[in-house]
């Protein structure tokens, strides 16, 4: 079947991809900081604000606003947190900018965070924080955020293109800037090519090519795939956050995957095995109460010591605090649980390690300038501010803080861009032919293959590495990727068309799957998120170095790049002597 | 609705709450004596009482009413606002008049 | 006959004085009644006949499906499946999953829901389920609508902060506690999926009417000490569409998934307005 | 099991209150007529009075009383619910109010008929 594609074309000045933490902020920054008549035009996948991660935060924001703790000591924790590994200037600038950001989310954009009986903000601690440093709106700061954000934003003249999935970024033809973003209108199922002076992207990542994962449905890292085509290095790409607690609840719905929150472990929470034991304090003293990572691992290797295929997960188990107490302070999560058919507060719910953040990401500057002029990269979807690890609390800082400053320099940049750029045509072309591409072959079972992808990057590119497992995992992902070349979708209403949506999905999957394995072949040793069972070791903080990948064509270039200790060195700390080294009791 | 309306028939409401309860109270004692229109007259005509309370309930029911009306049609049989507002100051004023009429014929001496 | 006519519309005050009392409560009670007993229904059908609206803005009808039981199974999921497996062209709409975003609610057996965390139990009809687009929004694509008017409503109704203070400011201190907090609070958790937009009727009967949602967030702000202008607020609600159109109905309250109250901050809204004008006429 | 959202008693109490209005502003005009009959021709309004002894036409009259009470009793319901400052302790008493006013007319109403 050939389809005559026909591309709807148009013009801004700034474009934003996403409208998640990261791509509100961008637009609201944007209109401040750019000349009067600016025209600002946000594209998303779903609908505004209704779509994306930001909304699904719980835990909170992490921010250093005083009683004892300091911007210095929520860096070093960032620091440490992510081994080394994150780029020291954003990080402090992420730590910096939060005291503004918080204040701007309070004062201007009007959310309410809790707080304690006196009027002040209310502040709790994630594992990995030596300070009270989270501010919340109880266990659903996300919709506090994302609520308050998404109402200013459509209050304000900006350009709305909902239900617009960008499928391709578009450079000029030398190849040194960018033109604009090709976008499907989902609605309808036209392309539309939208010109712009400046470009945010802020797709937000989102590692859904596992089995189990928490991000919402929208993410398929498609950014990410986007800009790897485009040539742009991407780093940290072996960096795969999981949770330890996601719901299993079988293949058959998509609650599978979804989290229960920290909060259970931290209050008391226990973890046990299909004979009833605890298992944890064999992985660590801290037991249940480990960071993600130590618990991810624990959960994982009592999976694999259970040889009984009817019984996959693990089970968590709150009913010695007393089911009525839990029931009064886990409100939310309990009765979702109970939609799902489980009892928290009574019962025991089987529970999974579950992918949740990519630290990896495009390469940008602190600024979140990328090598191509005109494209901004913030949020999930940009590399560096984390390392090998994100602390609780850090993601929607970041998405929140560097959306802003992409705002406010794509504002000001702009002023120097006196033309659009026009766009090398043949790249166009083949974008577009891309995504025609699977309306021209017969149909198949996509959603298998979808699922072929989750269990084999679950089981080899998972929570615990090895050289075979990821050379394993490589050739599957390549299987896969050669199956669904030859998966063709139905084209005949191409309006709100799911399916060929789950198609280009799977697509950009897939090629960051590669990418992720490549990386994770390429380090061979265990920092924060990657272990590899091989090479246990952290090896030498000194060297400490990050991977950088490059795809040309076909072929992925991955190469070490040595961190920049630009503020502090392993074994140093920026915290004044005498400081103690946690200002968090051990909560009872 | 806007304010105003909602207004003016919240307050008409509650002028009439306690007119409706004696007048409730009225009926049903005339019911169960049987009345005649005699009967009904001489209890009414030339009572200053009995004219200021049958002529705020008139008043308070064509207000009431008539923004009531307009709600109705309006959200139930879909009229347009221009033809509302014409119904309602209709409906309105009509029933002012009758209801004086009415109101003079029973208390007047 | 009369008389047992007047005793059954007695119950029927009587009842609705009752709920007047806790009126917050009753409703959830009602759904929580339901659930329970809905919930201890044993699952003996292996499959399930799901009508589906398809269908576009012009027309549309009801195509039906043989679906499979499963034990932990939303309404998302049934039609997740279809899509998956039996009809690649079914289009609907959801993101998070989990009952945060608002993107997938639809009208699930005449009763608009998120299906996310729907579980079949708790709505099936026997072995029936009906499924279509959300009530009182134009249609997209078979079960997917478009929520424009919606958040045009939202912003109709002032539903943003207008800032008085700004990011080199102080945070507020405003306690948790505090009364006019504690109000704003029990409303703040919206996440706007238009539940409460679809189950009443006044939205279906008046174009204007800026909906529950809407007016509820409209209460927030009212409730929001960092918010200087009161007044502007309610003007913002007491035009044409605003909330002196409400009638009470009540089915926001009763269906809003996530325990929400709007019948009682909209009754909220209409008494400040009222308080507001008393005090500018006196 | 009825597929409709509409199946809760705020809503029924809702209908109820619109049908009673509508049946109440339909009547008006008719009633105002009747009364003002007592000017113009005093023995048609006598005669218009026996009328009302037909059956038929008393239960017309009495569903007009039932109409007017519940159509009263929803309007404080409303009132209450709608202007009444929320403390719990209030709205106990508007329930008590309203609830307490069903009783009393009711038990005229009973007697009446
Ligand atoms: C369940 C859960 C709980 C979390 N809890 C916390 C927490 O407590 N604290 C914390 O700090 N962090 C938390 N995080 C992480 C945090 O939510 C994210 O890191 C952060 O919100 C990312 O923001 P973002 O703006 O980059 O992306 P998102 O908010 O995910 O937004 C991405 C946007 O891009 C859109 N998009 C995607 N692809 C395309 C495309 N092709 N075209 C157009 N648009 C596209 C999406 O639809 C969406 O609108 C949590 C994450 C999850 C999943
Ligand atoms: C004490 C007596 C009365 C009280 C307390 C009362 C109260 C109310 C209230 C509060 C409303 C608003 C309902 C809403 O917006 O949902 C209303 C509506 C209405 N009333 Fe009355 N009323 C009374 C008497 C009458 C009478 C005598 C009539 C007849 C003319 C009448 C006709 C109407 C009509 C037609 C409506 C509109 C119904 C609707 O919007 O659904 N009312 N009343
Ligand atoms: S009030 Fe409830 S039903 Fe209405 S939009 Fe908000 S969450 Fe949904
Ligand atoms: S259903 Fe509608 S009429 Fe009012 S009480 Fe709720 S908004
Ligand atoms: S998918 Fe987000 S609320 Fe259902």
């Amino acid at each position: 079947m050939t389809v005559k594609a026909h591309i709807k074309r148009h013009d801004t000045d700034i474009l934003i991809l996403g409208t998640g933490g990261a791509g509100l902020f961008g637009a609201l920054h944007a209109l401040q900081s750019a000349p009067m008549h600016t025209k600002v035009t946000i594209a998303v996948k779903g609908l505004i604000g209704k779509c994306g991660c930001t909304r699904m935060v719980q835990g909170g924001y992490n921010v250093a606003l005083g009683n004892g703790d300091t911007v210095e000591r929520h860096f070093m924790d960032t620091i440490n947190g992510g081994k080394w590994l994150p780029n020291q200037d954003m990080a402090w600038r992420l730590c910096t900018e939060a005291v503004t950001r918080i204040h701007e989310l309070e004062n201007e954009i009007g959310c309410y965070f809790d707080r304690n009986p006196d009027g002040t903000v209310h502040q709790k601690a994630f594992a990995g924080q030596t300070a009270d440093r989270t501010v919340h709106k109880g266990d659903l700061t996300g919709i506090e955020i994302i609520s308050r954000l998404m109402e200013q934003v459509l209050a304000r003249p900006v350009e709305k293109l909902q239900e617009h999935r960008a499928i391709g970024l578009i450079p000029t033809v030398d190849g040194s800037a960018l033109s604009g973003v090709l976008f499907i209108d989902m609605r309808s199922g036209e392309f539309h090519f939208v010109r712009a002076k400046a470009v945010l992207m802020a797709t937000g990542g989102g590692p859904t090519m596992y089995k189990y994962h928490t991000p919402s449905g929208d993410k398929t890292m498609d950014g990410l795939a986007m800009a790897m085509r485009l040539g742009l290095p991407v780093r940290d790409m072996e960096m795969v956050q999981f949770h330890p607690t996601g719901l299993l609840a079988g293949d058959h719905t998509r609650m599978t995957g979804t989290v229960l929150e920290e909060g259970l472990r931290g209050a008391g929470g226990h973890l046990v095995n299909h004979q009833g034991n605890r298992f944890m304090f064999d992985y660590s003293d801290r037991g249940e109460r480990a960071t993600r990572d130590v618990v991810s691992r624990g959960i994982y290797a009592e999976m694999r010591k259970n040889n009984d295929p009817s019984q996959v997960g693990m089970f968590i188990s709150m009913s010695h605090l007393g089911p009525d107490n839990v029931r009064k302070k886990f409100a939310g999560m309990v009765k979702r649980c109970e939609d799902s058919g489980f009892d928290l507060a009574a019962g025991q719910v089987e529970v999974v390690p579950t992918a949740h953040y990519f630290m990896g990401g495009v390469v940008v500057d602190a600024e979140t300038r990328t090598s191509l002029e005109g494209l901004y990269v913030a949020g999930e979807d940009a590399g560096g501010a984390h390392g090998s690890n994100r602390l609780g609390g850090n993601g929607v800082a970041n998405s929140t803080v560097f959306g802003g400053i992409a705002g406010d320099n794509m504002g000001l940049d702009i002023r120097k861009m006196r033309a659009l750029r026009d766009p090398d045509e043949t790249v166009l072309q083949a974008e577009l032919d891309r995504a025609l591409y699977p309306l021209s072959k017969p149909t198949g079972n996509l959603h298998q293959l979808r699922q072929n992808l989750q269990e084999a990057m679950w089981d080899d590119v998972g929570v615990m590495r090895t050289r075979a497992g990821l050379e394993r995992g490589l050739q599957r992902i390549a299987d896969i990727k050669a199956e669904l070349l030859e998966t063709g979708v139905n084209g005949d209403n191409l309006g709100f068309n799911m399916t060929w949506h789950d198609w280009m999905n799977l697509s950009s999957l897939l090629d960051v799957s590669d990418v992720i394995c490549r990386a994770a072949l390429s380090r061979e040793n265990s920092r924060g998120a990657h272990y590899r069972e091989d090479f246990p070791e952290p090896g030498s903080l000194e060297n400490s170095y990050f991977t950088v990948a490059r795809q040309d064509g076909d072929t992925v270039d991955v190469k070490h790049e040595n961190v920049e200790f630009t503020i502090v060195r392993p074994g140093e700390t920026i915290l004044p002597e005498g400081e103690p080294e946690t200002l968090v009791g051990e909560h009872a | 609705m806007d304010l105003r309306l909602y207004i003016a028939q919240r307050v008409s409401a509650m002028v009439m709450i306690p007119l409706v309860f004696a007048h409730l109270g009225v009926m049903i004692y005339a019911i169960q004596g049987g009345v005649s229109a005699g009967e009904i007259l001489s209890r009414t005509q030339g009572s200053v009482f009995w004219f200021l309370f049958y002529g705020v309930f008139v008043v308070s029911v064509s207000v009431h009413g008539a923004i009531g009306l307009r709600t109705i049609l309006s959200e139930t049989f879909r009229f347009r606002s221009l033809t509302l507002d014409a119904i309602m100051w209709t409906f309105g004023l009509v029933s002012i008049f009758m209801g004086a009429r009415a109101v003079s014929a029973v208390t007047w001496l | 006959m009369p008389r047992e006519f007047v005793i059954s519309g007695l119950r029927l005050f009587w009842s609705t004085a009752i709920m007047n009392e806790g009126f917050s409560e009753a409703p959830q009670r009602l759904v929580e009644d339901k659930k329970d007993t809905i919930l201890s229904m044993t699952n003996e059908t292996t499959k399930m006949s799901v009508k589906v609206w398809r269908g576009d803005k012009s027309s549309g009808s009801y195509q039906t499906f043989e679906v499979p039981r499963q034990e932990n199974q939303t309404v998302l999921d049934v039609v997740t499946w279809i899509q998956q497996t039996q009809d690649p062209n079914l289009s609907y709409r959801f993101a998070c999953r989990v009952g945060m975003c608002g993107s997938c609610a639809m009208m699930v057996n005449g009763a608009p829901r998120w299906t996310c965390r729907t579980h079949v139990n708790k709505v099936l009809d026997g072995d029936t389920l009906e499924v279509a687009p959300l009530r009182n929004l134009p249609v997209i694509k078979d079960l997917v609508a478009d929520m424009d008017p919606f958040f045009d409503k939202w912003v109709d109704a002032g539903g943003h902060h207008a800032p008085s203070a700004s990011r080199y400011d102080d945070m507020p201190k405003i306690s948790s506690d505090e009364p006019e907090r504690a109000e704003a609070n029990k409303s703040i958790e919206c996440i706007n999926c238009a539940v409460c937009y679809a189950a009443c009727d006044t939205v279906a009967q008046n174009p204007d009417y800026l909906g529950p949602a809407a007016l509820q967030r409209a209460w927030t702000l009212l409730n929001d000490k960092k918010v200087d202008d009161h007044d502007a607020v309610l003007e913002k609600v007491s035009g044409k569409g605003g909330c002196h159109n409400c009638h009470s109905q009540g089915s926001c309250t009763l269906y809003c998934p996530n325990g929400l109250d709007p019948m009682r901050a909209i009754a909220g809204l209409k008494s400040a307005t009222i308080k507001r004008a008393l005090k500018r006429g006196g | 099991m009825i597929k409709t959202h509409r199946n809760h008693p705020l809503w029924y109490a809702y209908a109820l209150h619109r049908i009673s209005g509508l049946a109440l502003v339909l009547f008006l005009p008719a009633h105002f007529y009747v009364l003002s009959l007592a000017l113009t021709q005093p023995e048609r309004l006598d005669g218009f009075l026996h009328w009302t002894e037909i059956p038929a036409v008393k239960f017309a009259e009495f569903g007009l009383v039932f109409l007017l009470s519940a159509h009263l009793l929803g309007g404080l319901r409303l009132l209450a619910l709608e202007l009444l400052p929320w403390s719990p302790k209030h709205k106990t008493l508007a329930a008590l109010a309203a609830s307490g006013a069903v009783l009393i007319s009711g038990t005229f109403l009973l007697n009446a008929v």
